[in-house]
């Protein structure tokens, strides 16, 4: 198997306006930097993104956003973007905000051939309107569908020919399951290695869910809170 | 005299037992971490993937793939974990976290907590809070008793959008330790100095106070 | 002359398409991976946890912990990846395995297949076979045309309890190559030197056949 | 953390006649071959065990079998154990065979916090009867619920004293979701390293789902169907 492609524009070929885009991380860990970066100098519009935050204002989604590319978002907290904010509360972005942990069980459960599950969260709240509610061992519980994608861009610390992917600390969070839900993943690695190098042990996402990889030019990997300590 | 924010995370950390996992929210709840009293050992989580997270780096060890829920740089303690969302949330919505400790803009005398949107004017979304809230066995809310113009956070029926509705086990505040009961906010403790008069005048939901309440040990 | 079960392999193997994940089943469907054509690269999955499963290992080499889903002793490709059976199971469930190769005791003219139980006399259980059939996209069954009575087991309808209702795509049997269709059994290719005739009196079920119908080639 | 216990003998101290008990395993592979020994010398009676295979006649859950320990049997593949077969078909053994992918995903929906979910395993069978129905995208799938348990017996290669387990080869399997579904998880390793030692970045199963953990006396490990190739 080799899933390498030549280049992020390679990756991101088909992209188009109208489509349904998952994207990784968490803040601006883990996110898939060149190949957010390269959609921004397509012209697709009207995409609806399926990511758990919106990015900040210059980096991530932001970027996106700012260029009016995304018609709707699908996130969880957006709290480090005004302008997004701004777009919401102007009306000019449908936004759909759901709880963390249901964006992440609802990608799994699109790669894992799970339509629909029940959780507890949002019972009660503004979540759960129109959703139908069991109660399971005395406990009201919501039911929540399967998120799919067209495509999934995803990014991770290295990753081989046949996609297999190794995250590194929190810059995990989404990836894998995003890389589950997508009809096509594409996978940014800050190194490719051949498919001798990783241990077969030790793969976060094995690559059956990716469907091309590469090399990312290069990361900036900003920090947004940068919070240390003195040394004693 | 009221608690600052470090009281209210002091006494909140006073409840921690040993061998639990702790999820700290973002703001007070946060400094919890600072205040884990001796010869008690927890693991603090973050929904983000970690296990095991440890204080801020030392400056220039900052690591961009190592951050906590608040986007904040942190390190790892020995004995840690890193993982993903789903697994992250499905410690969470599978009670596995002992303790749950979370800010609120609202918290009624039922339970019910509101801390993510004021309609039309701020919307930040739920993040995690909704998992957390919805599953947790123990949840303990860290707030201020009053708002900046005085009013009280503490009230019979929230009027902001809810988190999560009969969840809140306890809510530490400036002035108070409060638990939920089925007759509204039970008074438990007094901030040291602080009346039973001034809490009742602080607190628009139902308070239960039953005979004298002590002042908390800080 | 009827294929015997490499035969039958052998053709299945030319179904296989390049950049296929495929999951073999126990039996005739382990042998197909001996027969994948020059200049296809296909990873076979193995529903315990793997992904790139390569041949037996060498004499002295067998590792207790490197077995596939039939107990045997395994190796890995390069490219490989271990995981989990929840994580198997995803993969196979959300139809990321291109193809998969069973075996059957009976299939039906609608797709229906029974492999796991015989009433009173014999209950293996269904393994991974239910999750499979009822998931994947391309199902082929290997299987002998007829009992060791010589009872067809390509009937009309299944007599056995059901594995899976309106799944099978193709059956390749010692006799032959059939898709199922709307009307049946469709007759793809006979074994070499295998009538028509013979292949009808062998099939209780519906058989469709469309004008000449070309030998295997293998 | 610690959550190390001296010995095997403390590690079951608590499991009671009539209890629901995981036991990981797939085959005879990656088996609680220390817990399950130990289990045989108590007075454990009438369990309901819910393990993928029914181990053989010899090894692994046929020795809680020949003892008639077991009361119902959950399982998926049962066809390595005679003894088994001869319990179930003569009715002294009650059985519920599951779909194998089901029986995964209902041990991870435990621990995850879903009571229930849907999926096509099963429907139009047998399994299926009794269980709710529902079409999603045109497909029919059935509800299942999740499977909980008071003890859950797993094994890992190597583990630390926090309870992180890393998981070797195949031996993996059902280890990783029964140790979440467990009320108490008992975890048995190979090696047990202090906390430094694991590397947080690859660990298959967090501490956070393991109550005691020990490491085994001796590791058998048969092999049940021992295949090989001359070497050339």
């Amino acid at each position: 198997m080799d899933k390498v492609v030549a280049n992020v524009k390679q990756a991101i070929e088909g992209i188009e306006s109208g489509m349904t885009l998952m994207i990784g991380g968490f803040g601006v860990c883990g996110l898939p930097e060149n190949a957010i970066a390269a959609l921004a100098e397509t012209d697709v519009v009207d995409v609806t993104c399926i990511s758990n935050n919106a990015g900040v204002a210059d980096f991530g989604l932001g970027v996106l956003l700012k260029d009016h590319r995304v018609k709707k978002m699908i996130a969880s907290y957006v709290g480090e973007n005004d302008e997004f904010e701004r777009q919401m509360l102007s009306g000019e972005l449908e936004v759909d905000l759901i709880p963390q942990g249901t964006l992440a069980e609802r990608c799994r459960a699109a790669g894992a051939g799970i339509p629909a599950f029940y959780t507890p969260a949002g019972y009660g709240t503004e979540v759960a309107e129109g959703k139908e509610v069991r109660v399971f061992n005395g406990k009201p519980h919501i039911l929540e569908h399967a998120f799919h994608a067209d495509f999934a861009l995803v990014k991770a610390w290295r990753g081989d020919r046949a996609g297999n992917l190794i995250f590194k600390g929190t810059a995990r969070n989404f990836n894998p399951m995003m890389a589950m839900a997508g009809k096509i993943t594409v996978a940014e690695v800050e190194e490719l290695v051949e498919n001798t190098e990783l241990d077969p042990n030790q793969i976060h996402t094995p690559g059956i869910f990716v469907q091309r990889i590469f090399q990312g030019d290069t990361y900036i990997k900003p920090i947004e809170q940068r919070t240390v300590r003195a040394r004693s | 005299m009221p608690l600052n924010k470090e009281g209210i995370a002091k006494r909140i950390a006073q409840d921690l037992r040993d061998g639990w996992y702790v999820n700290l929210g973002i703001g007070i709840p946060t400094l919890v971490a600072n205040y884990v009293p001796e010869g008690i050992g927890v693991e603090f989580q973050s929904e983000n993937g970690i296990l095991g997270m440890g204080p801020f780096p030392f400056e220039g060890d900052e690591d961009p793939d190592l951050i906590n829920a608040g986007k904040q740089t942190v390190t790892l303690l020995p004995g840690a974990s890193l993982f993903d969302s789903a697994m992250s949330f499905a410690m969470i919505r599978g009670q596995h976290v002992q303790l749950t400790v979370l800010g609120a803009m609202e918290v009624s005398d039922s339970g019910d907590i509101a801390n993510w949107k004021i309609p039309g004017a701020m919307v930040k979304g739920m993040g995690g809070a909704m998992d957390l809230v919805a599953s947790a066995k123990n949840i303990t809310v860290a707030m201020m008793h009053t708002s900046k113009k005085g009013e009280s956070k503490l009230l019979p029926k929230c009027t902001l959008p809810l988190t999560g509705v009969n969840c809140v086990n306890r809510v530490v505040s400036n002035l108070a330790v409060m638990d939920i009961t089925p007759d509204g906010f039970r008074l438990v403790e007094r901030a040291p100095g602080v009346s039973v008069k001034e809490i009742e005048d602080s607190t628009a939901g139902r308070l239960v106070v039953d005979g004298s309440v002590p002042e908390m040990a800080l």
